[in-house]
């Protein structure tokens, strides 16, 4: 049996609380992070480092900023990637404005700022509800990136606009080669997942949800509405900033303010629809399967004879591919690949057992 | 273990995939392709690789390289940064033992992206009409190429026209000159430089954002018939450009005083405006045609062989295929240049960089390739990675393009000291110590 | 002065051409509650059938028609795949599903037609008319007469045929009128066909300004905010709401664009939107239903 | 006719001639009752004769256009859902309004909300008195949970539970935010003979163990008249009834609002 959970009960409340209650799950979850750590930057090459697992992490965690506050706290927002830029770009300049402070702070300085704008855009979630809040998340996709664009400061007067990251170092050593960059991106996304467990599960968390799933009664038994959704707002913000800012510095290496336009913010949502609202998993998952499932597309294409598809119809059919995913996952399982992965576990935990 | 699962089966995918169907492909010189072929720029993407594609198979049929066969392979970016980056990383370490020559992905968004990738993994980076400026300055720049045209000269070079046209650069003291730029990175680049010009010159410059991507121009061209300006610069991208034409007819503004830059230059950017269209004036670094031995040479040995790769034939010799046509003569001819130093045989991009580096196209030369008066003379060297910097423009009949004048000149000299400047920022940001130009060799 | 009126006027008359996109959308809403992002790729697929089958050499009037055929199969197909399956689901639901309904209709007209750029001559001049003092589009007022022959056909439609009474039932009380034997899969393929209907008007009319290209899909984005003044539910608040977009965003960006930079066009309208709703939060013309507990 | 105010000395909730309308329709007209601490109230009446909207007054779902609300010695002009909160005053809704796509135990645990002293930032980071105030909270949610048997569901999520469990679960949500009133909109609708006798029992129990003053709701005479101290009669937004059982059953006006003879 792959899961004995004989013997393992909960005999105090701190246990039953915890992340993972059984004993095999700790244990899977350590030896992934110790893979992950420990063997990837071995295993790896460039182009896995590079052009996967990099954005994969990164698209993870911007997953993450939105699921708190579409998956969690129930407010749909179409201005994710206007929170990411602001992040990218209020770490730029906090790097090369003030010599001398840390990477880390810098990053979590550019969070704060995200979070600000954030909140500033959240403030109409308490009169507007539903689709006309969308209104309120593109006012801020539209207007962030034509300020970035329109003010050269922010772009340290660059004539392009571009900005282009400095060097990767934290206290001393270099993260720029590849390996370093996924490392470094790594240990920021562990941190903030686990920042985000803790949210979900606590008093805040179960007041998003309780929002989210009926406001009238949230409000009812005392939970302060403003509050609870400005604060997803913020912390939404704070974690897609922080994406934005490791897109741009250890992806990227440079980026625009066009890099984060709508499509981008239609990207974020994808990976929740698909990983899972309201799933901290699924957000891994839903990531996966968007930086993935296109190069493996790309490359099965590659597979067939050179002239009976060419390349732009396989973007083509990429793309009726994906809004058809969508589709029917919103259809067959609305609760994403998480759920999938669910069930997977819950037959696993009976397993040989068939009930 | 699901996730691990999956995303080991993906991987184990991909890998399969990418290793598969491996054909022997020694001795033989690799172009990556970063194309678009769908989204909103795909008439771009679809010409240029297309002209590309094109020439290289023309050199092909015509025995390659000194022997040293050319092959290539597409990854589609859709215009889209991290696409491009991804297709960079897949691409960039050849194909099946052929070593890659150079990227070319005709996208300021992925070339920057990949700029810093270019001098680690030292694979010349080509961005021909377009690209930072300042790489201009291959001392801070050893793998970055905008060549023909940076977007500097390509202001420089109008500003020098509306000149002529003028009577003379004094004269354009008291003109009133419009530029109605795309409202983006790409767009607002050369406002610095054409601020300086309209100090130097004297002439009254307004600069108008139109937000991307451009559908909608009325109250912009509302300001323009107001102004009344002797001219209007179109920095234009996509659909800007015809929404543009079409909104200067609609406020009464004739075309044949709106000048295009050189993304605003093509079929694609003029057609659709329809009869609006009728006088538009543009900058080119090429003409159109079809008449040029070696577009005559492609015809006879690739298209009417059925090898072409336009899916719509009425495309051939359009501005944005001859453009990849002549971005593959000057791939071609650093690959030729750097055999001569490194031998006949398929060569590392650090040595097709040095090709590239000493690239020297005269008249000579260009009837040679076919190509007089579709490739600009050309000269590099280690500190001009640019090389050419004249343009010559054209005028929209309604159906075609007809060239207007001969080629006109940027003020290089005029220019190099911003572009100086701006290198040197950015060598300092980045921790770059700059080569020496003079030991360079 | 003149120039005061020259913009407000040109305004207005772009956004009757938000407007005219914005109608799709506030049909479908009325009959099935679907906030249709994918309006915006549907008035794409429309202009480049009708102008692929044009250079194909098909007469205008038949090009039309095998269009608006297409729209009706595309309609038909969507009410079976998309809306059937997901009834009864929440409206946000539906609404990512429309995303996902976008990218396909992206993906297939591309893929069908290609990606080149095409031009579309409605034989329309638009050379400007000079009207004491100032200059109006011949084209922008074609439009603006189409789109108001549109509204009229549209009324009419509702107000005289079976179908559309009952798709006032539907819109006003979908239980009642499924109690009363409405068949609401019927009337939602309806409104769906309809809506491509004003999607190929506006598709071509669009097509006709910009050439018809990708970019068609992104007018949705000028559409948005047209809903949220006019209210999702009215066909007279997406006009008024049109208008008042179209004339406020000339306006801010003649006379407010100079102080911070121009170029204010994107972001104007939707700050302007959340300002009405700050004050209005259903829109001008929307109703706020009472939360019931 | 019947408009007499029942003597009792510093009532808890005392409602001052509230008077509600929705564009234009009245719901509520002029209602003036009150209720002891302590007592089980009932308001009874017809369909539509105003009792949800006066619990939803009470609680500030809606704002009275007229009247005075008291509650604990304090009068006001109109209350806010988070202020009824934050005074001791929880309810649970006709159509239940659960959260329903968490657990039952979360569910309780939301009622708890307002006894959470440590910010959100300490929760976030797990830092300080969290783990003692979380341990606090799931002890008293599992009282509550205890109290209504409703333990073997507790990591079930509530949408999918039965619909007689789901008003269990709302009871225990309000109950466990320890609430000095209680305000529940037909507790027993929909419910068998034998899940009313439980639902019954419940409610009596609260009211005895912890002193709670309940106002309800609920159409089932024979419950109304067993279980509370004090019923108050309304129909077309007027009270036609107010007093003990047993006096307002001998009420002319009600039976006659209840046998149809006016209409």
């Amino acid at each position: 049996m792959l899961y004995n959970e004989a013997g393992q009960f909960s005999t105090r409340y701190a246990q039953d609380r915890r992340v993972f209650r059984l004993r095999q799950d700790r244990h899977a979850l350590l030896a992934l992070l110790l893979f992950a750590f420990v063997a990837v930057p071995y295993l790896g090459n460039d182009y896995w480092f590079s052009a996967i697992l990099i954005p994969f992490l990164v698209l993870s965690l911007a997953g993450l900023g939105l699921n708190l506050l579409t998956g969690y706290a129930g407010q749909l927002s179409l201005g994710s990637a206007a929170f990411m830029a602001v992040g990218a770009f209020a770490t730029y300049n906090f790097e090369l404005r003030v010599p001398g402070l840390p990477l880390l702070l810098s990053l979590a300085l550019g969070g704060v700022c995200a979070a600000l704008t954030a909140l500033l855009f959240g403030l109409p979630s308490l009169r507007i509800k539903g689709f006309y809040l969308l209104v309120s998340t593109l006012a801020a996709q539209f207007f962030v990136q034509w300020a970035l664009t329109k003010f050269s400061w922010f772009s340290n007067d660059s004539a392009s606009g571009v900005i282009s990251a400095p060097p990767l170092q934290l206290m001393g050593v270099d993260f720029s080669s590849p390996a370093g960059r996924y490392l470094f991106t790594l240990g920021v996304v562990v941190v903030l997942f686990w920042l985000g467990k803790n949210l979900v599960r606590s008093e805040l968390g179960r007041n998003w949800m309780a929002v989210r799933d009926m406001d009238t009664a949230a409000a009812v038994i005392g939970i302060p509405l403003l509050k609870t959704k400005l604060l997803a707002f913020a912390i939404s913000g704070f974690f897609l900033g922080i994406a934005g800012a490791l897109w741009a510095f250890t992806y990227l290496g440079t980026v625009e303010p066009h890099g984060f336009d709508l499509n981008r913010s239609f990207q974020v949502l994808f990976i929740i629809i698909i990983g899972g609202l309201g799933s901290l998993l699924g957000n891994f998952l839903g990531a996966a399967f968007i930086v993935l499932f296109p190069i493996l597309l790309s490359n099965l294409a590659g597979l067939l004879p050179a002239g009976l598809i060419d390349a732009g119809q396989v973007e083509n059919l990429q793309k009726m591919v994906f809004g058809a995913l969508i589709i029917l996952f919103l259809i067959k399982e609305p609760e994403g690949l998480a759920r999938l992965w669910q069930r997977f576990r819950e037959r696993a935990r009976r397993w040989p057992l068939r009930y | 273990m699901f996730k691990r699962s999956l995303l080991s089966s993906l991987a184990l995918a991909v890998s399969l995939s990418a290793t598969a169907f491996i054909a022997k492909a020694d001795g033989e010189q690799y172009f990556p392709l970063q194309s678009y072929r769908v989204g909103p720029y795909a008439a771009g993407g679809t010409g240029f690789f297309g002209g590309f594609i094109d020439y290289l198979k023309y050199v092909n049929a015509n025995g390659g390289v000194n022997g040293v066969k050319l092959t290539w392979s597409e990854c589609e970016t859709e215009y889209v940064v991290e696409k491009g980056v991804e297709c960079y990383e897949r691409l960039k370490n050849g194909l099946n033992g052929a070593p890659a020559a150079a990227t070319n992905p005709l996208s300021v968004g992925i070339a920057y992206a990949t700029l810093d990738r270019s001098t680690a993994d030292k694979l010349p980076l080509i961005t021909i009409n377009h690209g930072r400026t300042d790489s201009t300055d291959g001392s801070v720049f050893p793998y970055a190429f905008p060549l023909q045209l940076n977007p500097y000269s390509e202001v420089s070079a109008i500003i020098n026209y509306i000149g002529q046209q003028s009577g003379g650069l004094d004269k354009l003291s008291g003109k009133k000159i419009v530029t109605l730029y795309h409202g983006s990175p790409y767009g607002k680049e050369t406002n610095e430089v054409l601020q300086a010009l309209a100090d130097k010159y004297g002439f009254s410059l307004t600069l108008l954002e139109v937000p991307h991507p451009g559908n909608e121009q009325q109250s912009q061209w509302l300001n323009i018939r107001r102004a009344k300006p002797d001219w209007v610069i179109l920095r234009g991208w996509g659909v800007m450009n015809p929404v543009a034409l079409k909104s200067a007819q609609k406020v009464g503004f004739p075309a044949d005083r709106i000048i295009g830059n050189i993304w605003s230059n093509s079929e694609e950017d003029a057609a659709p405006a329809g009869a609006a269209a009728k006088g538009f004036i543009s900058i080119t670094t090429h003409p159109s045609g079809t008449t040029f031995p070696v577009t005559q040479g492609i015809k006879k040995d690739v298209i009417d062989a059925g090898h072409g790769d336009l899916a719509d034939p009425k495309r051939f010799g359009t501005v944005y295929y001859n453009l990849g046509v002549v971005n593959g003569i000057l791939n071609v001819e650093a690959v030729r240049l750097a055999q001569e130093k490194y031998g006949h045989k398929p060569l590392t991009g650090e040595q097709v960089r040095w090709g590239f580096e000493h690239l020297k196209l005269d008249d000579a030369r260009l009837k040679e390739l076919g190509a007089l008066g579709l490739v600009q003379p050309l000269q590099l060297s280690c500190s001009d990675h640019e090389g050419g910097g004249a343009v010559r423009f054209q005028q929209w009949d309604g159906e075609k393009w007809n060239l207007i004048s001969d080629w006109v000149q940027a003020d290089r000299a005029l220019l190099r000291p911003i572009i100086e400047a701006s290198a040197q920022k950015y060598a300092k940001e980045k921790g770059i110590t700059p080569r020496d130009c003079s030991q360079a060799s | 002065m003149d120039f005061f009126f020259e913009v407000l006027i040109g305004g207005l008359l772009a956004g009757v051409m938000y407007a005219l996109v914005a109608i799709g959308f506030v049909l479908i809403y009325k009959a099935s509650g679907v906030f249709n992002f994918a309006q915006g790729a549907m008035v794409l697929f429309s202009a480049l059938t009708f102008v692929s089958l044009l250079e194909r050499g098909l007469p205008f009037w038949l090009a039309f028609v095998l269009t608006l055929a297409a729209m009706v199969l595309l309609a038909l197909a969507v009410e079976r795949v998309v809306l059937r399956p997901l009834v009864n689901r929440s409206p946000i639901t539906l609404f990512m599903a429309t995303l996902g309904l976008s990218y396909m209709i992206e993906g297939f007209a591309q893929a069908l037609w290609g990606a080149q750029v095409h031009g579309l001559e409605l034989g329309i001049s638009d050379e400007p008319l000079a009207v004491g003092g100032m200059l109006l589009s011949s084209f922008d007022l074609f439009a603006a007469a189409t789109a108001a022959l549109l509204v009229l056909v549209l009324s009419l439609l509702f107000s005289k045929t079976r179908i559309g009474l009952s798709l006032r039932a539907v819109a006003d009380d979908p239980v009642a009128a499924l109690a009363v034997g409405i068949r609401l899969q019927r009337i939602w393929a309806v409104v769906w066909a309809v809506a491509g209907f004003v999607g190929l008007v506006a598709g071509l009319l669009w097509g006709a300004r910009l050439g018809v290209q990708f970019s068609l899909s992104l007018i949705v984005l000028k559409a948005l905010p047209v809903l949220i003044i006019g209210g999702f539910t009215s066909i007279s608040g997406a006009i008024v709401g049109g208008l008042i977009i179209g004339a406020s965003e000339k306006l801010a960006e003649v006379y407010l664009g100079p102080f911070v930079g121009g170029g204010i066009e994107n972001w104007f309208p939707y700050v302007l939107a959340l300002l009405f709703l700050l004050v209005r939060p259903a829109g001008l013309f929307g109703e706020r239903a009472i939360e019931r507990v | 006719m019947s408009t007499r105010h029942s003597a009792v000395p510093a009532p808890l909730l005392a409602l001052d001639n509230i008077s509600l309308s929705f564009k234009g329709v009245t719901a509520v007209a002029g209602i003036s009752f009150s209720v002891a601490p302590g007592e089980i109230c009932a308001l009874i009446g017809p369909n539509g004769a105003g009792k949800s909207s006066l619990l939803n007054v009470i609680n500030g779902v809606y704002q009275a256009q007229e009247g005075r609300i008291h509650f604990a010695g304090q009068v006001q002009r109109r209350m806010r859902p988070h202020d009824a909160a934050q005074r001791g005053i929880a309810r649970t809704f006709q159509n239940i309004a659960l959260f329903k796509g968490m657990t039952v135990l979360d569910n309780v645990l939301t009622g708890r909300n307002l006894k959470r002293r440590s910010s959100w930032l300490e929760q976030a980071l797990r830092v300080g008195r969290v783990a003692a105030e979380d341990d606090l909270q799931r002890e008293a949610a599992e009282r509550v949970i205890a109290f209504l048997q409703i333990q073997p569901w507790r990591d079930a999520i509530v949408g999918t539970l039965p619909y007689g469990l789901q008003k269990r679960v709302e009871l225990a949500r309000a109950l466990a935010a320890e609430p000095t009133l209680l305000l529940l909109d037909e507790p027993m609708a929909g419910m068998n003979a034998e899940e009313k006798a439980q639902m019954s029992r419940f409610i009596v129990d609260i009211n005895r163990e912890f002193g709670t003053t309940v106002v309800l709701i609920e159409h089932d005479i024979g419950v109304v008249m067993g279980i509370s101290h004090h019923v108050v009669v309304l129909d077309y937004g007027r009270k036609i009834g107010d007093g003990p059982p047993d006096q307002v059953r001998q009420n002319p006006d009600v039976i006659a609002a209840y046998l149809g003879t006016r209409h």
